[in-house]
């Protein structure tokens, strides 16, 4: 499907542009400058819009900053280890379980899925919070023993007040005999979630990767599963597919992740990558220095999964190649079976997508396997390479939009009139008023998981419940 | 850790110790390693400043908040409010970055301020500051001149704004400086001698159950008293769902919040989110001053209904004595099913006041009172409520602690359920207990924001919720001989 | 059994067969033995006529609801009501005995009159047959005529009565019997050629929630519709606990009731538990006649403000307007919980209407539909909402069957909740489903009555109960690994 | 404490009288006459009151009738067998789970805890039920397989159109093979609940008494517990006590109680009985046709238990005797525990009680023991020998009510202010609407149990729960 370009009924480049000259109306001059090349038709072969630029002040972004890059998701899922928003209480306090990257274990035991902060006061901006790091690390080691880690995440003020944190977290790591690892993820450095994910992936490198071996003997099946955080049980459902086809997925970054085998992920053979945006550079820093090849793939729905599954077979033997053709004539026709039951009520239907770094693109065919058609998409922290890979999955001339604005996406809704819109938390209640069905694709909307072949039925249910509740028929009122 | 030491070999933690662990964490030692802490803060239920700016300012009509400094922070508050209302959430930020560190934020300050007012086209702009301009020192006041000069927006455009850091206080403290700074920026040279409006300013403080405030609204339509609420969220966060999209569905009048200051009385009804502004209202508004507990509670929402008796000489109506009558009879019916019931408790001061005042007027137990940022006053108040009551002798006043030392108080001195927010629910969970999401946030229940814990009817509904969750809990578990049709 | 055959020992059932037997009653075999039943009646949820009968009398002013029969009948009653709304039900019996079987009742029911008027004071008795005078074939029109006679009370004073066998339909029968002599009996001669009330008569049908009474009162108000209620039980069993016992706290007034002959419209919202009323009504009354489903959901509150808004000449106001898309914000926010869950539901056929019709609209799966007491024509009206939606295809509805045929449904083919009384709570158990007491009676938990159904705020109370609830099973039964912060 | 009459300050008998004749005034000459000998001050010494009468028409009497005296009190709590209310829908769902008689089993396969009907329609009026009749007792014994037996509980219809559900039923025990009881108590019967009791004592006589033995040995230690209906437990207090003192308990009537037990309580050496009104007749009837001794007790309060384990200690033998003293012993402090907690908050606590046939005079002391005093009592159902029993317990020239109306026990309450008033559900919310605080007496308000050690704490708590709750202080509005 992905091989020839799409079109859609009614949507032409020149309808496109239209319409987004028209959202772009509302801007004053600066700001429409700053804002037109974020704004295009995709053109199906290349980047067709400008990325991973700062901001435009007071437009509406939906945002985040690095830190949230950082801690909500390279850090945040990794089960076993104590991670500490450093800095005042509010930035651990939004992100603390908020982005349902679930785990194995028992909570404030094997388990920190909680809210670990230094809880700056003003104090600490004025005397430096290195001494209060030092105390708190020990604090933690101590409540805390079977932690096997600590991460220190910067807030704002860390960085504005000259702390240095990586002497501490050193000194520390030697007196605690742990690793301590310093993450310099001030929220105003680069200009989204991004940077984060960049500053947590050479952090990685800095402190973790090459730090441990797996003490089982290595086999030619070893694999690592990079870009699942694990939302709504996403590595729950992959991890045993990657094992049904005879890989051994020996390290999970991050989704329920564990430190020690993120540390010894240079013995893998094949690391696999799920969210690109978020660990390419990882995979590239292994590929370099360890020689580990990687391979991008999509499991979300169907089609992609069997593209995907066959694409990971070919970098092994037949041993693999074989199975992978088992499980996928064993799972076809239970896919087939949830196409049947729910294409019938989304064919045709129009989706428009707005999410972080991945989805916008790998869900484009999951949707086409339920015989919807996604009208626009666009991300809120990708950069050239993610918006390249897109173009290709995208219907001809739909739109495309790099950091909207809530005001174009509203009027991008408002002149497509897509019959599902799936973004986030900050768009949901805002389209749902305009009576638009809606799904959270950050957070699977508190489902999931949606990856896999346990995840597409899930993900089809969810579709259906979002655009065919009956609820929708009660917004107009009689009177 | 460096690489080239000797191998380490990946580890399994043994299941024994697992389970060591786990029985430890439950013990009267760990507590008392836990309470020895002094740094480190484990899952504070307390949020920053800003969040309680941007509360504060969707309270107006038409009105944008406006966060100045970086922009994840303006999306770590909108996702608060849209996860804990189901609601949209418009707010903007000038979108700070590094460079702001070096040359300071007035740069994107301007560029946002005229960006927002010709996008979203609102009537007034509540600023307030994330860390970033805090710690480099943005002068704001200069900052906001200068955008008037250079007509970033009109110069008779309201722009309010609020220095709200985040490593002082928590979310009220933010919201008491964000409505003192619009108050101030509204009612400035709109006080007229010898004029009243013959109106109540009615002040809830930070509260997020829009239920509450349509239920201030009522109970003073019933005694026909004429009032500006400030600020009154209940529509912005409660709008209906009608097939459009309105950015400012809601919010106090503009004009009429200038006109408060010729006020018949300014009444506050949570004194620890509105102290400044209290303060304030009192050297400059007109009319009488009257700070009073939320009325949580028979007792509080009598003393609230003999306030405004007094304060504007109308009588109690009947039909609010009959509604007290009604109250009483919920409680009265379902006394024995909360009797005796100890209650661990945690929030910011003026609900944990109401929780208090509440239970201890039902016949509960206030047990483990647990605030993550109080004061010595707030202790004072609550230690005060506790020992009005033989209900009130056993209980203690945490102070400045966290979530995960009410695990421990829960663990090693149990209770019979919890009222807090979402956040308490693993705690909850450890406990085995019962958790009430009154306060806030609720993120993982529908709708509660829209039943009033406040007044008469707000007795009812928490009597209600608590009494009926006990009842299925022994429908629940009980063994099937016990299993029985009346309760 | 004879005591001289041989010695027969007591017994123990082997705990085997036991199990035998408790596994056996969960079968699909067991189900159709189940209902291949002829004669044995097991677990039915409807009560007989009288009991809707005294509901009904205490819907009036002063009114002493009067069972003409055996006075345990009245202790009955009584106490059903006592139970269900937790609150004092007057009523009073003429306490037939044997010799009434001999001699007839009309002794009993004299000084009884006299007796009960005296002391109790009463400006109307409600007079309602239990079983005994009903086979014996008492006159109660001659007997009443006797009683005046005789002065047991005032020429003047209102007798209604009304035959209300309980081998003979339910509840709803007695309630429709008891409305109709009511009427009958205060509105004869009233009828003012020309006279108009401009009032509507507002009929609710038999509905034990006091909080849908005062919501139909509140949405009158907000139309500015005058209303005469037939019968207010709001006061009477929601009364205010003030130190004061009122025999007779509330009810629609005589004369109200007695002038709603001359309404401008006359309007049951209870259909099946007012038949025979509203035929009378037709006949009788001046105005309009119009007949709606109960309104549960909000496409049957859509139909009642649209034709209230007809009737009337008045448009739909912004308030109520508000309140609707407020609550289709509450369902659309809320309806991934319920989306697609099943239901079992049984209850009276106003209510089972009512609950299909919310169901169907939330995307909800109504499934065992059970009315224990109905007809062909209930059957058929069910069926047409079923047919209405895709989600309604799956329902199967059964007419005449009890909870124990509904037991029997829930543990061969299982639904996610079941919707009913306090009575199901036995097969909810033993289907691990929760139940909820929507319906009459509640036996088991506190202050549900004061919780409308009804209209758009009944639309949100019924989904936030039953939201929250399939929330909160999932974060009491979830592995640790899905217990989460956000739902 | 029963030895000698108490006083109540302010309370003589011309005060009482006086209360009594106010009360009175409200009545036409008639029913004044008739009520008039049913209230008095008590006397000390004898049944003050006429009692066992027909009640007045008309002046709201709480009293039941015998349907339910049979099926709540008698019937009802047997959990092995099928319970038929025979006749229309009413008067089974009105007694359907409403009386708190607790069992053991599991519901629907050997606990039968259920409302099971014939549900008359118009046509078995008319043509009667005995047809249906036979039908449903053929139904019952296959769906209900375990069932030991079946009773037949007539209503109202079936007396009067004639029917003969004691041939059907003979005819049908024959044919099932099985015990199937038919019980002849028809509402209409007498004038209260209590003939009920007494027609169902007989059909236990006629039908079930002698026709099983104990498998095991006899003892000397044998016994039957009768009259013990296990609201809200209370059989499962007073059962293991009894065993403590060293008895064995073969059987109970009738709460928890089994078919089979209840047939061989012929063999037991001693019935005790708790709730003499209903269950007298039984006593006497094993006593003249089987020898079998019995007694009367009352395991309220410890002052009560301790008495009354003495009591049953000298039916027996040294070995009794001594575990009684053990157990008393053991129990006292605990007890006085109870008492040190509550007693400062209730002393001098003013009480009335109008309730069924063994409260009003078995929980006077229950009250005492906490430091209350009870002023005004009286019964539903009584006969003389009740109030026989009751003057003795009751402190002098208290006010007796027999078959109180409602208008009397108002008066006597707003005259007497009690500070708890003990009764039914059908009064309960009328005291608590003058403020009066009030516990349920017949159902313990969905507490228990009450009896015997394990009960008192927890009648403790519930009174001091109910007088001194605080929602009391609210009642008074200050506007």
């Amino acid at each position: 499907m992905s091989s020839e370009i799409k079109k859609v009924e009614g949507i032409t480049k020149e309808s496109t542009q239209e319409m987004i000259d028209k959202a772009l109306e509302v801007y004053p001059e600066k700001a429409k400058k700053k804002r037109a090349p974020h704004l295009a038709p995709n053109d199906g072969v290349s980047a067709c819009v400008k990325s991973n630029r700062k901001t435009v002040p007071g437009v509406m972004s939906a945002r985040g900053c690095a830190y949230a890059g950082a801690k909500g998701v390279v850090w945040g899922p990794i089960r076993d280890m104590v991670h500490v928003s450093h800095g005042p209480v509010g930035c651990g306090w939004y992100s603390w379980g908020t982005r349902r990257n679930l785990m194995t274990g028992i909570n404030g035991v094997n388990q920190f899925a909680m809210q670990f902060t230094s809880d700056f006061q003003e104090k600490d901006i004025v005397y430096g919070g290195d001494k209060k790091l030092k105390q708190l690390l020990v604090e933690a080691h101590e409540l805390f023993p079977l932690a096997k880690g600590i991460s220190v995440l910067s807030e704002c003020p860390v960085g504005l007040i000259g702390d240095d944190i990586n002497s501490v977290a050193k000194q520390s790591a030697k007196e605690l005999d742990l690793p301590i690892i310093p993450c310099n993820c001030e929220g105003f450095r680069g200009v989204s979630q991004s940077l984060g994910h960049h500053i947590s992936n050479d952090t990685i490198r800095d402190h973790i990767i090459g730090t441990r071996e797996f003490a089982e003997p290595e086999t030619p099946y070893d694999i690592a599963l990079i870009g699942d955080y694990n939302i709504g049980g996403d590595v729950w459902s992959v991890k045993p597919l990657l094992e049904e086809i005879g890989l051994n997925v020996k390290a999970v970054w991050t989704g329920d992740g564990e430190l020690e085998k993120i540390a010894a992920t240079h013995k893998v053979k094949l690391n696999i990558i799920h969210c690109y945006r978020s660990m390419n550079y990882m995979c590239r820093v292994m590929e370099e220095k360890y020689g580990i090849p990687w391979l991008e793939f999509n499991f979300f729905g169907p089609t992609k999964i069997r593209e995907s599954l066959r694409a990971i077979a070919g970098r092994f033997d037949d041993r693999i190649k074989e199975n992978v053709e088992r499980v996928i004539a064993k799972y076809d026709p239970l896919m087939q079976a949830v196409i049947d039951e729910y294409r019938p009520r989304l064919e045709g239907k129009k989706v428009m997508l707005y999410v972080g770094g991945l989805r916008p693109r790998h869900t484009v065919n999951a949707y086409a396997d339920l015989g919807m058609v996604v009208v626009g998409s666009g991300y809120e922290f990708a950069h050239g390479d993610d918006y390249e890979r897109t173009s290709v999955e995208m219907p001809e001339a739909t739109v495309i939009y790099d950091d909207a604005s809530e005001y174009e996406l509203e009027e991008f809704v408002n002149t497509l009139r897509p019959d599902l819109v799936g973004s986030g938390i900050k768009e949901k209640y805002l389209f749902q008023k305009m009576g638009v069905p809606f799904r959270q694709m950050h957070s699977w909307d508190y489902s999931g998981p949606y990856h896999a072949y346990n995840g597409f039925p899930i993900f089809a249910r969810d579709v259906d419940m979002a655009v065919n509740s009956p609820t929708w028929k009660l917004v107009k009122s009689p009177f | 850790m460096s690489a080239d030491a000797a191998v380490k070999y990946v580890t399994e933690i043994p299941e024994d110790e697992v389970k060591r662990v786990a029985e430890w964490i439950n013990t009267e030692e760990y507590k008392e390693k836990n309470f020895a802490r002094q740094a480190l803060v484990i899952n504070p239920p307390h949020a920053c400043q800003p969040l309680g700016a941007e509360l504060a300012a969707h309270g107006f009509e038409g009105t944008l908040p406006f966060v100045h400094g970086s922009q994840g922070c303006a999306s770590y508050y909108r996702s608060t409010l849209n996860r804990h209302f189901r609601e949209p959430a418009p707010a903007v930020s000038d979108s700070m970055t590094e460079d702001g560190a070096v040359f300071g934020g007035q740069n994107n300050l301007h560029e946002a301020l005229e960006n927002a007012y010709t996008m979203y086209k609102p009537k007034m702009m509540a600023i307030f500051t994330s860390c970033m301009p805090e710690i480099i020192g943005d002068d704001l006041t200069a900052f906001i001149k200068n955008a008037k000069n250079k007509e970033c927006v009109p110069a008779d455009f309201p722009l309010p704004f609020a220095n709200t850091p985040s490593f002082n206080g928590s979310h009220i403290h933010g919201y008491d400086a964000m409505l003192l700074s619009i108050l101030q920026t509204l009612t400035e040279g709109k006080q007229v001698e010898g004029r009243c409006t013959g109106k109540l300013n009615l002040i809830p403080g930070f509260d997020a159950n829009t239920g509450n405030y349509r239920e201030y609204k009522r109970i003073l339509k019933e005694f026909g008293i004429p009032y500006t609420l400030l600020a009154d969220i209940s529509e912005t966060f409660d709008s209906p769902l009608d097939g459009t999209y309105r950015t400012y569905p809601g919010g106090t009048s503009l004009d009429e919040a200038a006109d408060s200051v010729n006020g018949k009385a300014t009444l506050t009804l949570g004194p620890y989110a509105t102290a400044k502004t209290f303060t304030w209202i009192k050297d400059n508004f007109s009319g009488k001053h009257v700070s009073l507990p939320i009325p949580f509670g028979v007792v509080k929402t009598d003393a609230l209904l003999l306030k405004l008796s007094e304060l504007f000489g109308k009588p109690v109506p009947e039909s609010l004595k009959a509604e007290r009558g009604r109250a009483v009879d919920a409680i009265t019916d379902a006394h024995q099913y909360i009797h005796g019931k100890k209650f661990a408790l945690y929030g910011d001061p003026d609900y944990l006041m109401g929780y208090v005042s509440f239970l201890l007027e039902v016949g509960a137990r206030p047990y483990h009172i647990l605030c993550s940022k109080g004061t010595k006053k707030v202790e004072k108040e609550l230690q005060a409520l506790l020992d009005s009551s033989q209900d009130g002798k056993d209980g203690k006043i945490y102070i400045n602690k966290d979530l995960w030392h009410m695990r421990s108080l829960l663990m090693t001195d149990p209770v019979d359920a919890m009222i807090g927010d979402t956040h308490g629910k693993f705690a909850a969970r450890d406990a085995n207990i019962p958790l009430f999401r009154f306060g806030f946030p609720n993120f993982d229940r529908v709708n509660l924001h829209r039943y009033p814990l406040v007044g008469y009817q707000g007795v009812i509904n928490m009597m209600t919720t608590i009494c009926n969750k006990f009842i299925e809990v022994r429908d629940e578990t009980c063994e099937e001989r016990y299993f029985e049709m009346m309760r």
